[in-house]
């Protein structure tokens, strides 16, 4: 499984994705950078957290642009399985890879924590082999993440809500909804289910030594460790 | 050649720092204040000489400057 | 000519050089040193670089006694920051600076811009940063500005910080009357390099291209130096459009275009520009290296039109590098600042005049020989114990009512801003990107692992950080107070299992031309220097902030600790919670030391007595006990005592879960001391360890601590959901958890709210 | 009642965001555009029967709406 780690200016979680994949997942990985137009030989794409462009205007707006996010798309458009995540997830949706938008946090602070989450909708590659009504604890870490979508219902119904947030008994309330997203939303697919985008950062939570190993499961899905293959 | 671009939130869309401005200017004392919306003001410098300019601005905002899933963009162009 | 030049320049008096902070013997001296009268442009610089801020002129001749080496220390101070060898060719890189004026003026981004600057002189050496902390004093919680301050300043390093990408892992805040009109912002970043690729800032090698890279130009902060060193006044308010603003998305671009250029090998020396910008990086780098630099200011990069040679060598604005490549690789350089679409020309030279030639337009607008430059001035400045420190030190424990109710009085501690829980704090800031934080925010110290180079993800070494000061102490005895903060940093390291290995400081004291705040100072340093000799932590970097005073009224003397410690596999760290069926003990001795207590001060309205006695001896022996316990794993939790004493951080154990998701846990503890009750509850004497461990663990334990010759003693077990405390059979405290839980998570919120 | 209100940086002060959109307009091949700076727009809901709107909408503007360290505003009333 070749992995690309898509680079802008301005991602910081560019290096935890790529160690995650590299050295916690052990697969071949390498760097993406924003200014290419080509993507190489690649099984899967990460788009990483980060502040590309500062978050300037709005976050995830100019990355959307780059010349890199063509080929990104056309690799989304043959179904390549891609993970969205924090900054990425901001970008993909304005790349329009996924629906909706990522709007200031309710409480209009940034918030680094950890959270709960469901793990919902149509089978993906980063969550078919996550076992059904497990609840993750996975840490946010954003000022931007209250999802907004025009229409919910039909997401839902679509199967296309991903991940929600709960709490640690998986309980879907306001209180442990961390940004006042529609519907506690934390996490969207596109219609086919291959392009995935969530806030929480499964990255920061795939060792035990930071507390959690959760979020190794969306990267364990991807590579089929259960024996699938995507 | 300048163009003032100004992007709002869509009606319906949920604003909560033009509520906590509210809620703020109500805390300080105008009694008055019902409601605040926040939005963005860009000011975007041109050169002299672009054919069709509204043509362009329009594409900015649709490109850049707004995110038309949640906002609503109008702009003027001063010379 | 440019347009700048033909601009009127101001006749060069006495009163303005007075404007630019130059007493008139100092005036005198430039003229000396020049041998004519200085240009407008020569005025500027010399302001600038004779300033408090950037000469150290009053504290250099006590900061020489400071010890700053070990075995460890790859370098002290004098350089952007302190270098420390932390084995397997890796290095830690840190320092201490304050931002103080900037963010009292405009929190937001003079809290931005500190640790924007902060982390351009780490990694200016080479080093990435791995984390941040930040040390926040603002005045009293009820005072009109303060709420305001405490939220801009937060947002700000947040905003910074989270954006660059680096953790910011740890701090304190801390809320003081003393602090209503000048709070203090000092952050600490720490970075990591390997030994063999560490950068200094000299120019070396004549005729090597000088490199200016980054943001551009603007008139950004002119006199933030001087500014810096001046005292708060009404006019003040009036210097506002020199605040500069932060950049950060343009500062982590920096960042990765220096470690690009550092892993080449064209680059000879570097420096940020940090207060007093291509003045004193240009002057430092000439200085180190014993050579001089041109400059043509007409090459750099700018923002605004019709700037000065002035205000092109004053600006400080942010984001910006200085480098010296060697001759014939600028071209290799600057394809690397245009990858990271940075700003960026050859703006000079190295040469062999020893002098820092400035030319504009055509012209020489400055030309100053560098060595009096960068040496500045040094100055005895006369120092006295104030008179009436004996007063309000005075402390008659006999008429201090003990309060009826002593848990209620625990509750209330708890509440208190100074010792509730920071999670509002640093919630906002992104503490785990980096994929490194083993112990998060809310312990001791925090820990964080090191990556790169671990054969074993999981069983990574850990750097162990923490920044303290206890400004009541130092305000009663500034030395006691000094020797107090070191240790609490050096046991805050120990307690999470780590091993201290350097400090970095930041001084922030009042008007150093007052006698009493002079000694404040030297006494200050004396313990500082007594503290890091005793305990083996030499000061690698540091800062001295002074001039904190507002209307003549000055802040507690406040001189912040940061302390890095090394964990040989970070994931053993400890933290501070308490888990169900484990035995607690104390290692260490209570006592009914009470003077500058929090207790003293929220129950009895009283700032008073004398700090408690350090005996560095059993620092040591605590500490390092503690230490051999965490890596030994023979313990579950460990927390030190500070402020609030024992009864406070025994409710901290109780409070936070042993683990994320778990429960909370009560505890029962027994005390034998025939002290008064509120005096062994909330007295705040140092050297002391509650540890945890499961029961069948006791003897080992036990001989741990007394091979290292630590005082050690059982003193309760957990379990339930009340915190109860026995004092020879009678009961002082019960209180249920939950009650304490919600005191200290909601203390700080009321300040914000 | 209604106040629109426009906050923008004061002259020399850095905008580090309307550097990056006037970048990524250039990126986007707008090679008109030369500048751009951003600000903010505020639009203010106000009971109709306010006495000394003008006054008011100062002290709001003063206290709360701008940061007058580095920015400068203007408004608007709209009837
Ligand atoms: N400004 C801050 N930024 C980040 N963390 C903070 C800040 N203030 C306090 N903390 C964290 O909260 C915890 C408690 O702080 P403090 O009471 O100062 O601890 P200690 O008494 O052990 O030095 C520590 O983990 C500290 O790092
Ligand atoms: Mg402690």
């Amino acid at each position: 499984m070749n992995v690309a780690v898509v680079r802008f200016p301005g991602s910081n979680c560019d290096d935890d994705a790529f160690h995650v994949v590299g050295r916690v997942m052990g697969q071949p990985v390498r760097f993406a950078w924003h200014k290419e137009s080509s993507l190489g030989a690649a099984d899967a794409v990460v788009l990483p957290g980060g502040f590309s462009y500062g978050d300037y205007l709005r976050a995830g707006a100019m990355a959307a642009n780059s010349p890199i996010m063509g080929a990104v798309k056309e690799f989304a458009e043959k179904g390549g399985p891609v993970l969205a995540i924090c900054n990425g997830y901001q970008i993909a949706c304005e790349a329009g890879l996924l629906d909706g938008a990522l709007t200031r946090n309710a409480s209009l602070h940034f918030e680094c924590r950890d959270v709960h989450l469901a793990v919902e909708g149509k089978p993906t590659p980063f969550t078919r082999a996550i076992p059904a009504g497990r609840v993750l604890r996975i840490p946010i870490a954003h000022a931007e993440g209250r999802f907004v979508h025009p229409n919910i219902e039909q997401l839902e119904k679509e199967g296309r809500v991903v991940f929600r947030y709960v709490d640690s008994a998986g309980g879907t309330n306001d209180a442990a909804n961390p940004n006042g997203s529609m519907a506690n939303i934390a996490g969207t697919c596109n219609a086919r289910g291959n392009v995935v985008g969530l806030m929480p950062h499964p990255e920061r939570a795939a060792e035990l030594i930071l507390g959690s190993d959760d979020g190794k499961m969306l990267f364990a899905s991807l590579i089929g460790e259960t024996g699938r293959r995507v | 050649m300048k163009a003032k671009v100004y992007v709002t939130l869509k009606e319906g869309v949920l604003d909560p720092q033009g509520q906590a401005v509210a809620r703020a200017l109500g805390r300080l004392g105008f009694s008055e204040v019902q409601d605040a919306r926040i939005g963005k003001y860009i000011e975007v410098q041109l050169a002299d000489d672009v054919k069709d300019v509204e043509g362009h601005l329009k594409q900015m905002c649709e490109k850049l400057l707004a995110n038309t899933v949640i906002e609503e963009y109008r702009y003027e162009i001063v010379k | 000519m440019s347009a700048a030049a033909t601009k009127k320049e101001p006749e060069i008096t006495e009163a303005l050089a007075k404007e630019h902070g130059l007493s008139p013997d100092e005036f005198r001296r430039v003229h000396d040193i020049l041998g004519r009268a200085p240009s407008y442009t020569e005025l500027g610089i010399f302001s600038v670089m004779w300033s408090e801020h950037c000469s150290y002129k009053s504290s250099r001749l006590h900061l020489r006694n400071l010890p700053t080496s070990g075995p460890r220390v790859i370098q002290g101070p004098g350089e952007n920051a302190g270098v420390v060898d932390i084995g397997d060719g890796q290095a830690v890189i840190f320092k201490m600076e304050s931002h103080n004026h900037p963010s009292f003026i405009e929190p937001y981004q003079g809290a931005a811009t500190g640790v924007g600057g902060i982390l351009r002189d780490v990694f200016t050496m080479g080093a990435r940063p791995v984390a941040c902390l930040d040390s926040l004093r603002f005045g009293r919680p009820d005072h009109p500005k303060t709420r305001h301050l405490v939220e801009g300043v937060v947002a700000g390093i947040a905003g910074y910080g989270n954006a660059f990408g680096v953790p910011t892992v740890g701090g304190e805040v801390y809320f003081d009357a003393s602090y209503d009109g000048n709070i203090l912002v000092n952050a600490m970043a720490v970075g990591l390099a390997r030994t063999d690729k560490i950068f200094y800032g000299k120019a070396k090698g004549l005729g090597n291209p000088v490199l200016y890279f980054g943001a551009k130009t603007g008139r950004d902060g002119i006199h933030g130096a001087t500014m810096a060193s001046a005292e708060f006044d009404e006019e003040s308010e009036s210097k506002r459009p020199t605040v500069q603003v932060g950049d950060p998305f343009t500062e982590k671009l920096l960042l990765e275009a220096c470690l690009e250029l550092m892993s080449s090998d064209v680059l000879v020396g570097i420096q940020d520009m940090g207060a007093a910008g291509l003045t004193s990086s240009s002057v430092e780098m000439a200085a180190r290296a014993g050579n001089g630099i041109e400059l043509d200011l007409d090459k750099v990069p700018r923002r605004e039109t019709n700037m000065t040679a002035y205000e092109c060598m004053l600006s400080e604005s942010q984001e910006r590098m200085l480098a010296v490549v060697h001759a014939g690789r600028e071209a290799e350089a600057l394809a690397i600042f245009a990858k990271w679409d940075l700003d960026a020309a050859v703006v000079g030279r190295v040469t062999d005049t020893g002098k820092i030639v400035v030319k504009e337009g055509g012209k020489v607008r400055a030309e100053i020989a560098v060595g009096p430059l960068a040496e500045g001035l040094r100055y005895e400045r006369p120092f006295a114990r104030p008179a009436s420190l004996d007063a309000e030190r005075a402390l008659d424990v006999a008429k201090l009512p003990v309060p009826k109710d002593l848990g209620v009085t625990l509750t209330t501690l708890l509440a208190s801003p100074n010792i509730a829980s920071k999670e509002w704090v640093y919630r906002q800031y992104d503490h785990m990107v980096r994929v490194g934080t083993v112990v998060r925010p809310g312990a001791d110290a925090a820990v964080i692992r090191v990556l790169d180079g671990a054969e074993d993800p999981a069983r990574a070494k850990g750097l162990a950080l923490t920044a303290d000061c206890n400004s009541r102490f130092c305000a009663l005895d500034p030395y006691e107070g000094a020797r107090l903060a070191v240790a609490e940093g050096y046991r805050n390291i120990s307690t999470v299992g780590a091993e201290p290995l350097a400090i970095t400081d930041c001084l922030n004291f009042g008007n150093p031309e007052r006698p009493e705040v002079m000694w404040q100072l030297v006494e200050a340093v004396r313990g500082l220097g007594d503290a890091c000799r005793a305990l083996e932590t030499p000061v690698v970097s540091g800062n001295v902030s002074l001039y904190n005073e507002t209307e003549g009224r000055a802040i507690k003397p406040t001189p912040t600790i940061g302390t890095v410690g090394l964990m040989p596999i970070a994931a053993d760290a400890v933290g501070v919670g308490f888990e169900e069926g484990c035995t607690v003990a104390l290692l260490g001795v209570n006592t009914d030391e009470i003077g500058g207590s929090e207790y003293l001060d929220r129950v009895h309205g009283k700032q008073a007595g004398v700090p408690p006695r350090l005996d560095t001896t059993r620092e040591v022996a605590v500490g390092t006990a503690c230490r051999n316990l965490v890596q030994a794993k023979l313990v579950r939790s460990a927390h030190d005592c500070s402020e609030g004493g024992l009864a406070v951080t025994l409710a901290e154990s109780c409070i936070q879960p042993a683990r994320a998701g778990a429960a909370s846990v009560g505890v029962t503890i027994k005390l034998d001391e025939p002290l008064r009750a509120d005096l062994l509850l909330f007295g705040e004497a140092p050297s002391r360890i509650v540890i945890s461990f499961p029961p069948e663990r006791e003897a080992e334990v036990r001989a741990m601590a007394v091979r290292y010759g630590a005082p050690f003693e059982v003193i309760g077990a957990t379990g339930g959901r009340r915190l109860q405390i026995y004092q020879q059979s009678t009961r002082v405290v019960d209180v249920p958890v939950d009650e304490l839980t919600r005191a200290w998570q909601g203390g700080f919120r009321a300040v914000v709210s």
